[in-house]
């Protein structure tokens, strides 16, 4: 019989739906090419003669290269297609990895090939002469393949592959100096951070896909935008599970707690995570479920915006406090996902990419920046920085570039994106949202002015001389600074709104406020917010003076304590969540494993034993045995006698042998 | 393409598996009779007659027809024992292919691993008789179609196993809850493990009897469950039969709170009993569990299926936190079996295709993981002469290679997407949240929550454990010893598991695809879809 | 003629020989009562063989090749206890004690 | 009662009177010089049972090849030439005389109730016929102790060869 059932286990693509030409169906190669460079490069790499970059740096140009391409083509013609393969089914369930070509996931990888290979250059020199190198280099490689399959993911599956590889390699890159502890925590923090949300991600997508009956991310949208009532039933349940998943790695209040730890990495890294890579893809997630949340799930957009809301000022507010340059970044970082989570929340789907987009090009060079700065001074802290306007002419200009999109000035980047957030907060009618995402405006101003003032204006606070970076690290910075200040102009109410159309939903079309002029009273109050963040912040921190050590001239104490211990919840989760777990749950459970469940083993076993004597020592030893036992000590002492036989010594062998012999015989002839 | 076509006939009815199961019971003779100072000729002998066993069961697996997977295919049925009606009855469908694939892939890499690496006494003929005998009753296990062959065979590996533990086991004396002197490690768990689990095998015996009396007079599987799925087995007589089987199964995959005895074995046991104990003796349980409890008892296991359920769920969460608790590496890792297996048991208990095809891949994953992880280590408290977590540290810069795997290892046990272990704990969850209709869905999907809560904590200890065991600086008293990475054996014995565990997790078809089918049909026939 | 006084001439030498490998101390004293009983079932064999008439003679053939055997035995059987003799410097079967484990 | 009944009366009792002598005498070189009796008788007794070649084989294997053997082998292994008290092992006579009466005892009362025919004496001799049966019926074991009798050729000398090298010096 010939068998062909092996060969049936390799599987064929399927091409749904395209109109973007064929060449999205190489679209694959982009995703699973970082995996095999990061193969190469642990293997061969230590050979190389950059130890490995060179692969890692040729991956993320073919990506950025192919990334472009199809941007263009997005722009030009407008791509969208899936390509499916089956991996195997389970009872009537398909199991499918492939991929998406359409706007939303063009715009994501071009984010991820742009800003990874700034972020790659700029590492070979960051990293230079740091251990592990070439494992850096690696896990990098593998950081932007993993977000890749993330936003590749055509199907719920390969997402939640995506989404947990993702927090895998974050762990490696988090922890790259394992050998100080407090490194290593701070990998397993944001590991363990984004595994807890990850639950709510993993129960989301059970309930998405039994109640659909697939796992398809088209299939299910199709099926919220068409009334199914199999999924209306659970669509709130759904909701909120998922956007629980994309608080964790989108950093979302209280689950953002991972993210400034998260510094503990390189710089590059932290550059990498917070821009392109990590963080956005929970607000990715949220966009591509984003017609689901509209059809059916509006009720679990309010528990998106809200805590949205509270993430943009809650995170904010810390950064004020920080003194490490890269912390008041993270907190930044964790406002601005707030901004986009809110706005997705208030059904402004494009805003929200739209800040994604132009965030992702401010905070990598804002990062970048900060690294360089950190590369020049040897220190985190801004206590020891001040008055590097003049050794780093380059790294200021490109920094206060970003600063400056990032508190949302015009023409910059973060204006206009910001703006559009907070037009549709005032459109929508959110009120107290609206006031709460205006003062964080203020309040990113006013924390990105301090640090700009304590560490490029004033004095040089730190030891030795610090001097500017090498060109590897300030021609990323220069290319960022050019995106940060144009990437926003794809998007001007009015003018020009291309990026809608490059990310608009084509295949399950969804209702969503765009506005097609300024809204001033929204765009006056931004501005003014974040006007008055940069007078205030001068005003404190230059004009006042620097703080010293603990000495800031304004302060009020308990809610500066309150900042400065992050709102307790750190210390909350430790008390109340991670050592009861992890000494008193654990050592209950283990000494009840062992004082009650293998006591009551051992004790069965005893009390075996117990009985065992009992029955042994009364009623077989004293009664049957006593029997046996003088038959037996009588087969002992004869044995004792039969023993004095064993002489060996043939004659009497012979003796005992025809003896029995007579025996026998006799009996014999007596008997028979 | 032109197809190969099929040049092992002579294999087909029943001679392959035949082969497969005895064969390395025949080299286990041969090494035995071998002079004991000829030690090189009786790891090639067993290295070979492994090998030869892995090769025929891939034959196996070739000759299998995929598209009938829902049938017994390739046995064979032979006269036994007349007077009992019992036969030498063997076959394999969907479920049982990749477990036989599994355990004859695992022993290779097992006997690979122990060319080396022996605890003392060395004794390389002992050990591998041994390991060969237990090949039998793992394969045997995985073919039988008949109660009395499946009951030899699984009573088959206890002797090898125990003496395992007993000879090259753990010799510290330890203190044992109850007893009032110390006793030696190797002893106590030798017998606790074998006692344990010969009391349940001894109810599960009791279960087949009945099955037999109460039945059609025959211990086939095949006529049995043809009996059960029609509704044979009803009223006490089947709560009872379906409690022992249980009782039996369940102190072997093991469910809490009959998991006692793996911990200690697995610490007391040697290397390459560690691995052959979790990656595949756990298997004969839950492999039991849908091979006979549910087919021939479908009713009761409609009614046992959410206290199974409920146990499951407390196994992942207990387990995981057990593992919170320790400092022995190995006890660790054995604790992470029960919440593993607890994945697996959820999986049956939906009585869903979905959740039985989890089981089965989550049981493949958890022996190439968890076999895995004991190899690093066994090799590890080798190299070090401690399991005390507290004492390691910076492992990954005293031994890079074996560090690195064992990241990896602990990744890939963790759960994470693109790597085996993913498939059994994703899909098990997505069982439980659909059970069968009829089941009680509220019991069903807490048992979910918990299952997903068990894999943060199953997170939490895995990287607890690589922070303390592989990160950080190393401790000084291992500044000036000479400690060895990774050997070539090692590695050979290794790698092909890493492997397979990356196979696995990107194309789980390696696996769905062959139980899909069966496990449709047995659902269906069971439990009427 | 009658058999019964060979026959019983023939158990009484086969006694005697026993009696003598019981007794003797040396071992050629002990290969000397084997003989003894070897040619008592020689004579046995002979007797019979008279008694039946058998035409192919078979007791007498058995008779030659139990001599033919029997002169083996002894040359062995003094080899043997030359080599004992040698390493053991006596030749008295009960300082032997090598049946014994 | 015949005459040849009376002959062999008395070469029975004599056989068995010498044989006797073979087992009691506490004289090696007379033991088997007794043992030279016996068989010498025991070929008379088989020349009255007109088996007049085995009684020759006796008489030219027996007394002429093996008696001088045990000569030889009394005279290697030194037995004490001479009357010797020790020649006999004392603790093991009375039992080993209960034994062997006891055999004895058993063997002629089986022999006596079993056999009870006469023997049938021939005239002329049953030579040519033996020779006859000798080489073509048993041919074929006739060669195999033929063999048997090469082997133990080779493993006397084997065993009786005073080799050096295998004899460990410090055993001699």
């Amino acid at each position: 019989m010939v068998n062909s059932n092996l060969i049936t286990f390799l599987a064929e693509g399927k091409v749904t739906y395209t109109d973007g030409g064929t060449f999205a169906e190489y679209t694959w190669l982009i995703v699973v090419l970082p995996f095999i460079a990061a193969l190469l490069i642990t293997f061969f790499g230590k050979y190389l003669p950059l130890k490995g970059a060179e692969i890692a740096l040729a991956t993320i140009g073919f990506i950025f290269a192919f990334s472009s391409y199809l941007l263009y083509l997005n722009v030009t013609e407008g791509v969208a297609s899936e390509f499916f393969i089956n991996v195997g089914s389970i009872g009537s369930f398909d199991l499918e990895f492939g991929w998406v070509v359409d706007g939303l996931s063009i715009m994501m990888y071009f984010v991820v090939g742009t800003v990874a290979s700034l972020v790659f250059i700029y590492a070979t020199n960051y990293m230079q002469g740091e251990v592990r190198y070439t494992f850096f280099f690696t896990s990098l490689t593998l950081f932007a393949g993993s977000m890749l399959v993330l936003v590749s993911s055509p199907t719920l599956l390969q997402l939640l592959i995506g989404w947990e590889l993702v927090g895998v390699c974050s762990y490696l890159l988090i922890g790259h100096y394992w050998e100080k502890k407090e490194n290593s925590s701070a990998a397993m923090k944001a590991f363990i951070t984004n595994k807890i949300a990850d639950v709510g991600l993993m129960i989301g997508i059970i309930v998405l896909a039994l109640s659909t009956g697939t796992m398809r991310i088209s299939e299910i949208l199709y099926q919220s935008t068409h009334d199914y009532e199999s999924l209306k039933s659970v669509a709130y349940l759904a909701g909120v599970l998922l956007f629980i998943g994309a608080m964790g790695k989108s950093a979302q209040f209280p689950l953002h707690v991972w993210l400034p730890d998260a510094m503990a990495g390189p710089t590059p890294v932290s550059a990498l995570m917070h821009a392109a890579t990590m963080v956005t893809a929970g607000v990715y997630l949220l966009a591509r479920m984003f017609p689901f949340y509209e059809g059916m799930a509006s009720e679990a957009l309010d528990v998106v915006l809200l805590f949205g809301v509270i993430t943009l000022f809650a995170a904010g507010m810390i950064a004020i406090v920080q003194d490490d340059l890269k912390k008041v970044l993270a907190y930044s970082t964790v406002s601005q996902l707030g901004y986009m989570v809110a706005a997705i929340g208030s059904g402004a789907y494009t805003a929200a990419l739209f800040h994604l987009w132009t965030h992702a090009f401010f905070k990598a060079l804002l990062f970048l920046g900060a690294g360089s700065v950190i590369h020049a001074v040897h220190t985190n802290s801004m206590k020891e920085m001040g008055g590097l306007k003049k050794e780093m002419p380059r790294t200021y200009t490109t920094f206060i570039l970003g600063t400056i999109a990032l508190t949302g000035l015009p023409p910059l980047a973060g204006f206009f994106s910001k703006d559009e957030i907070l037009a549709s907060l005032n459109h929508g009618g959110y009120n107290t949202y609206f006031a709460i995402a205006v003062a964080g405006a203020f309040i990113t101003a006013f924390y990105m002015t301090r640090a700009v003032v304590l560490t490029f204006f004033g004095e040089y606070r730190g030891n030795g001389h610090p001097h500017e970076s090498d060109s590897m690290m300030t021609t990323p910075l220069i290319v960022l600074a050019g995106f940060a200040v144009t990437a926003g102009w794809v998007n001007i109410p009015g003018i020009y709104t291309g990026f809608t159309d490059w990310v608009t939903t084509r295949k399950n079309p969804i209702v969503e406020y765009h506005p097609e002029s300024f809204d001033y009273f929204a765009l006056t109050s931004g501005l003014l917010a974040g006007l008055a963040g940069i007078g205030l912040a001068y005003y404190v921190y230059q004009i006042l003076g620097r703080p010293e050590d603990g000495d800031e001239k304004i302060k009020v104490e308990p809610i500066w304590n309150l900042l400065e211990n992050k709102y307790y919840l750190d210390d909350f989760y430790f008390k109340y969540i991670i050592n009861p777990t992890k000494s008193t749950l654990a050592n209950t459970v283990d000494r009840f494993n062992t004082n009650i469940l293998d006591k009551a083993v051992n004790l069965f076993g005893v009390a075996a034993i117990f009985l065992g004597n009992i029955v042994y020592n009364k009623f077989d030893q004293g009664g049957i045995d006593k029997a046996l036992n003088i038959s037996s000590s009588s087969t002992d002492a004869l044995g004792a006698r039969v023993k004095l036989l064993q002489t060996g010594k043939a004659q009497q062998y012979i003796m005992y042998f025809l003896s029995g012999v007579i025996v026998i015989s006799l009996l014999i002839l007596l008997v028979l | 393409m032109e197809i190969v076509t099929n040049n092992f006939e002579f294999l087909e009815n029943g001679l392959g598996i035949t082969l497969v199961v005895f064969l390395p019971l025949l080299s286990a003779l041969v090494v035995a009779l071998l002079p004991k100072k000829q030690e090189l000729l009786i790891k090639l002998t067993a290295l070979g007659s492994s090998l030869i066993t892995f090769i025929l069961s891939v034959i196996v697996a070739i000759q299998f027809d995929y598209s009938k997977a829902e049938q017994f295919q390739l046995g064979n049925k032979l006269s036994w024992i007349e007077a009992i009606n019992s036969n030498y009855e063997i076959g394999i469908d969907g479920i049982s292919l990749p477990m036989l694939l599994l355990s004859t892939f695992i022993t290779v890499l097992a006997i690979i691993y122990s060319f080396e690496h022996l605890p003392e006494p060395k004794s390389p003929k002992g050990m591998m008789a041994l390991i060969l005998i237990l090949e039998t009753g793992m394969n045997g296990t995985f073919v039988a179609l008949d109660l009395i062959l499946f009951f030899v065979f699984f009573e088959l590996v206890l002797l090898p196993m125990y003496f395992m533990i007993g000879i090259w086991g753990d010799k510290t004396m330890r203190s044992v809850a109850g007893l009032k002197n110390e006793v030696e490690t190797r002893l106590y768990a030798s017998i606790k493990f074998f006692v344990f689990t010969l009391f349940g095998s001894a109810f599960m015996l009791l279960g087949f009897l009945g099955l037999y009396f109460r039945g059609a007079k025959t211990f086939s599987i095949p006529e049995l469950i043809e009996l059960g799925t029609s509704g044979a087995f009803t009223g006490t007589f089947a709560t009872l039969v379906f409690a022992v089987l249980f009782l039996g199964f369940a102190v072997k995959v093991p469910m809490w709170p009959l998991h006692t005895w793996l911990p200690d074995a697995h610490t007391a046991a040697p290397t390459v009993g560690s691995v052959l104990l979790a990656a595949i003796l756990l298997k004969l349980g839950s492999y039991g569990f849908v091979r006979i409890a549910l087919p021939i008892l479908p009713e009761q296991a409609q009614a046992w299926a959410p206290a199974i359920a409920i146990l499951s769920a407390i196994g992942i969460i207990y387990g995981s936190l057990a593992c919170l608790a320790q400092t022995d590496l190995k006890r660790l890792i054995a604790f992470s079996s029960v919440g593993h297996m607890g994945f697996v048991m959820l999986g049956i208990s939906s009585l869903t295709s979905i959740g039985i095809n989890a089981a089965i891949i989550g049981m493949v994953a958890h022996g190439v993981i968890t076999g895995l992880l004991f190899f690093l280590s066994g090799s590890m408290a080798h190299t070090y002469h401690t399991r005390d977590m507290g004492r390691l540290g910076g492992n990954m810069k005293l031994l890079p290679k074996t560090g690195g795997l064992l990241a990896f290892t602990a990744m890939a046990s963790l759960g994470l997407p693109g790597l085996a272990g993913f498939w059994g704990e994703f899909m098990a969850l997505l069982g439980a949240y659909n059970p069968l209709p009829g089941l009680n869905i509220t019991i069903f999907r807490t048992s979910m929550v918990a299952g997903a809560i068990g894999t943060v904590l199953t997170a939490g200890y895995l990287l607890w454990m690589l922070q303390r065991v592989n990160l950080g600086e190393p401790n000084d008293e291992w500044k000036d010893k000479k400690l060895h990475d990774a050997d070539a054996y090692e590695l050979a014995a290794w790698i092909p598991l890493v492997i397979l565990t990356i196979l696995i997790g990107v194309f789980p078809k390696l696996i769905f695809g062959s139980t899909n089918d069966a496990v449709i049909s047995l659902v269906t026939k069971a439990f009427g879809g | 003629m009658s058999a019964q006084p060979f026959l019983i001439a023939a158990a009484g030498l086969f006694s005697i020989g026993i009696y003598g490998i019981l007794v003797r101390r040396n071992v050629v004293m002990v290969l000397l009562s084997i003989e003894l009983i070897l040619n008592a079932v020689n004579i046995n064999f002979v007797v019979f063989n008279a008694m039946l008439g058998d035409a192919l003679l078979q007791g007498q053939i058995f008779t030659i090749f139990i001599i033919t055997i029997a002169a083996a035995e002894v040359g062995i059987g003094l080899a043997i206890v030359l080599m004992l003799f040698r390493n053991r410097k006596t030749a008295n079967i009960d300082e032997f004690d090598l049946l014994k484990w | 009662m015949e005459a040849l009944d009376i002959i062999s009366y008395f070469l029975l009792l004599g056989l068995l009177l010498v044989s006797v002598k073979v087992v009691t005498t506490s004289n090696v070189i007379h033991a088997a010089i007794s043992l030279v009796f016996t068989l010498a008788i025991t070929a008379a007794t088989f020349l009255l049972l007109s088996a007049e070649f085995v009684a020759l084989v006796i008489v030219l294997v027996y007394i002429g090849a093996v008696i001088v053997l045990f000569l030889f082998g009394i005279m290697i292994t030194r037995a004490p030439l001479g009357q010797n008290a020790e020649l006999d092992n004392d603790k093991n006579k009375s039992l080993a005389l209960v034994v062997s009466l006891s055999i004895f005892v058993i063997f002629s009362y089986v022999m006596f109730n079993t056999f009870d025919s006469q023997i049938i004496v021939t005239t002329g001799t049953s030579t040519e016929l033996l020779g006859e049966i000798l080489l073509s019926r048993f041919v074929f074991p006739f060669e195999v102790v033929s063999f048997v009798l090469l082997a133990a050729l080779i493993g006397g000398i084997t065993l009786a060869r005073q080799d050096n090298a295998l004899v460990d010096e410090n055993q001699i």
